[in-house]
């Protein structure tokens, strides 16, 4: 059976050259970083290769990327890290933010943290007077995510973060969605802190990044040996750094044909699910969004049940029904957006990656209407027209 | 995540669909939580003598409504009465924890089925004695 | 040249069998377990395969093991997860613990909780009287390492675990340094949380895991997703779960005839080294300690100094001196037990594995002596007898 | 972490011991701290002919102390004071950030030894001139 993995925003498979590069970390030059003789030089001269990769493909500086767990650990970081700093007061997030910010954002409240969850309008676009009508005098930090991960609007980030600077305000944007997606360049995007995850860009699981402006200061989450310049610590995850870095490199030279390549991907997709299945509606922006994301409502119909109709086709997608998410809840993203939770419980998420190609496409659009025809049938909830 | 039948019963899934004059028909559940689950019933002398099912829903709504299909046809109401939820999720291997409770819900709509049906029928005092509690379970 | 690696408190070598198993998950089952398409229900039931290891290897249930991304992260979710359900009262823990554990004690501290630092023998052995005397109304926690990174001794956990429940406290073991190198069984220790690393069992670097007994509830320090039972959010290591399962699997498999050979190997190191070189003293407990460890001052010389000169020799060992930490400060385990701060800057750690043998030991215990000779030589602090 | 030349100088260090009925000495360090440099220097018209150092530490006080030995033999007493911790670093191609302060204290050794002799000599009025604030540097 033809298989198509469209759910790239979910996890990426690693890279075979990416892999070439991280295996000899394993079981070869498997030393401690902190160690002084051979073996342990060894594995500090790859933590600081794949440091200066990672800065270099953001516009950074070495010094300002500290290796992380992951999206959520970099994401814990810049939240809890930064505002450890300061007296509890006022922070502003998003209101379609990954649960990596949205709830560590809670868990600041329960500290004693105000928090404002800026709106967004209809197409997932933090609403930029709303989200400037917020800051207070006492407010700390702005979280936005760079693009969304389940309708992949990408936000006016040098926008945000310019207003959240005109309070007094640092901003942070979670770009685990957007590194290596689309081109980033931390000065003049203005952001004071940025997260990234391995495992979207074609890297390791286990592995991420904060970026942290020169002089911005952050406590550590992670207490114990100081590495890390002392805010992670922990010993280094060396053959994920490796990986990371490697990675990002890659995805870094491929974007200039890969984003296009899949934008007319998207593109095409998106008008193709929507001529040829009635009652389908596109969600997030029709232009500012990933390249290669592609989200649609299907009415009457339950995300889970696509989800699993495609994989016993092949076709791997996502969907932001409660089902599917196991949280009960359908996604917060398209509620926020103003949609009804039948509407949410009917998304389907096909997210792009390298792999894909015009025959995937042509697969998934001849396999996929019979599939709702089916699922309509079955729905109680369905009126022929 | 699912059992091999739960996979077997969405896949392909059993008596879909509206019975014709149905005698009883129950629904349960609400879009918004996700799950809508309808059993229309012919009942022939106190037995079900076809049930057909329409669901929106994930995986394990479309596989017990089915799975409950099966379970009943032909049975008498007494004896369709007794089939619980729980029932339903044994008989289908289990189901994951988190899709016991709003996904789970077949015998549920086939208790309103029944009710419907003495409702309609005029028995509606034989409700609480073939139903027991299990009407609002 | 001859390369020796005596550094496996460090960091060991990923077991090429656990490798191969890790292998397929990187490039071919990539998958996201959260996502319930073929691909991540693959990567699932690799996940579920790794915590069932584990919780094997413990004699634990499964669903007492939450994944980490290491030992550090492990020690911080005992102590900062489990107490946060407290208001701040006392802790316990030894004044030898590893910074994983030492600077989470002090961040605690930071937030209003007391700690007392229970102290240790000349040996490293926890002193009991003083340990249970140390115990208040409101002590919530103890924490005592299984065995010490520096020195090797291994702490009386089960009494440890007894005296902490009579006072009506959790007791936390830093069980690191002794998972897959001693026999460990969780209801037989009676300890309610047990931390451990992937890489030091020769599983790979950027997992580790947490025990928990069921009726210990501990909060989250990472916030996100819910993964691991909402205690620990962040899309799964998977390849690391799976190094971690089999790494685990293979060192228990391994314990009845690995352990007794590394005491005798150790034993004889630690001999010979005392036989050939005076003003050599032992630290650690001479038999209580961890079957690969042998820790010895050597008077008039300083620890990197030793250590460089036997890298050039091919021999990885560490020391516990100021410099070769890289911390300015020399072993507070050292130092905790009594010896002077020259004592602490003159020792020398060599921690054996599986792929050292005796010709490993002959060739240390030929070179070694030659290099202490020419580094007193060089010391202003050498007067020769 | 080190560089090339730090090594070569902890591995091959040039001129470790004490010179014979030395003109000067100076110690600096304390073994609590995990350093302790004693640089002896012969004397000869204001010029150092020969110079020999012991050290207790890690590789960068050692390869400090053997670079500043190579740098100062011959060197007259001024051109000797002129040396500064900083400039035996640069003179190795640099040291981790961490090891510029405890293990990089050579030329102040070196320094103490020059007080020393000019002391010895009867010449303490020269010191200030010599070393000027260097001395305590
Ligand atoms: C936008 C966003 N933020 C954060 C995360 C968390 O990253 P990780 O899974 O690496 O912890 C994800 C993905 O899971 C994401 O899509
Ligand atoms: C006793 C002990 N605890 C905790 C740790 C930290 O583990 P990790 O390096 O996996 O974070 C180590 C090793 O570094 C250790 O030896």
């Amino acid at each position: 059976m033809r298989t198509v993995y469209f759910d790239h925003a979910a996890t990426t498979a690693v890279d075979p050259r990416v892999f070439a590069e991280m295996e000899p970390y394993f079981v070869e030059r498997y030393g401690n970083p902190s160690e002084i003789h051979r073996l342990g030089r060894e594995a500090r001269e790859a933590v600081d290769k794949g440091r200066a990769q990672v800065a270099a493909a953001l516009g950074a500086a070495d010094k300002e990327i500290v290796f992380t767990s992951g999206g959520t650990e970099a994401d814990n970081l810049a939240l809890s890290g930064f505002l450890q700093r300061f007296e509890p007061g006022h922070l502003i997030v998003s209101a379609i933010e990954h649960p990596a910010v949205m709830e560590t954002a809670r868990y600041l409240m329960r500290q004693g943290w105000e928090a404002t969850f800026a709106p967004v309008d209809h197409e997932g676009t933090v609403d930029v007077d709303a989200y400037a009508a917020a800051f207070r005098p006492d407010t700390r930090l702005a979280s936005v995510m760079f693009a969304n991960n389940v309708v992949g609007t990408v936000q006016p980030i040098k926008e945000l973060a310019r207003i959240a600077h005109e309070h007094g305000a640092a901003f942070h944007t979670d770009a685990v969605q957007a590194v290596g997606a689309m081109p980033i360049d931390v000065d003049d995007l203005g952001v004071d802190l940025l997260s990234l995850s391995g495992h979207k860009l074609y890297g390791p699981k286990g592995i991420g990044a904060l970026y942290i402006r020169r002089a911005t200061r952050v406590a550590p989450i992670l207490h114990g040996g100081g590495h890390e310049r002392r805010l992670r610590s922990g010993t280094e995850n060396v053959p994920g750094i490796v990986g990371l870095g490697a990675a990002l490199t890659l995805a870094v030279a491929a974007l200039p044909t890969e984003g296009p390549r899949l934008v007319a991907l998207r593109d095409r997709l998106t008008a193709g699910l929507l001529a040829s299945i009635e009652d389908t509606v596109n969600l997030g922006h029709p232009s500012a969004r990933l390249p290669g994301n592609v989200c649609v409502s299907v009415a009457y119909i339950e995300g889970e049940s696509m989800v699993l109709q495609l994989d016993a086709k092949g076709i791997a997608v996502s969907s932001g029904s409660a089902c599917a998410s196991g949280s009960l809840e359908p996604s917060h993203v398209i509620l926020g957006m103003g949609y009804r939770a039948e509407e949410a419980h009917g998304s389907v998420r096909l997210t792009l990656g390298r792999e894909n190609s015009d025959a995937d496409a042509d697969y998934f659009l001849e396999v996929f209407p019979p599939i709702v025809a089916r699922l309509r049938e079955m729905s109680p909830l369905y009126v022929k027209r | 995540m699912y059992t091999d039948l739960v996979m077997d019963h969405f896949s392909n899934p059993r008596n879909v669909g509206e019975v014709e004059d149905p005698d009883g028909a129950g629904q349960i559940g609400n879009p918004v939580c996700g799950d809508v689950m309808r059993m229309t019933i012919k009942v022939d002398d106190d037995r079900i003598t076809d049930v057909k099912f329409k669901t929106f829903g994930c995986g394990a709504a479309v596989a017990t409504s089915s799975m409950v299909t099966e379970m009943v046809m032909g049975k008498t109401l007494d004896e369709a009465a007794e089939i619980s939820n729980r029932a339903v999720a044994e008989a289908l291997g289990g189901l994951p924890a988190q899709k016991m409770h709003c996904s789970n819900l077949a015998a549920d709509a086939l208790h309103l089925a029944i009710e419907d049906y003495l409702t309609k029928a005029g028995r509606s005092g034989d409700v609480a004695k073939v139903l027991g509690k299990k009407a609002s379970s």
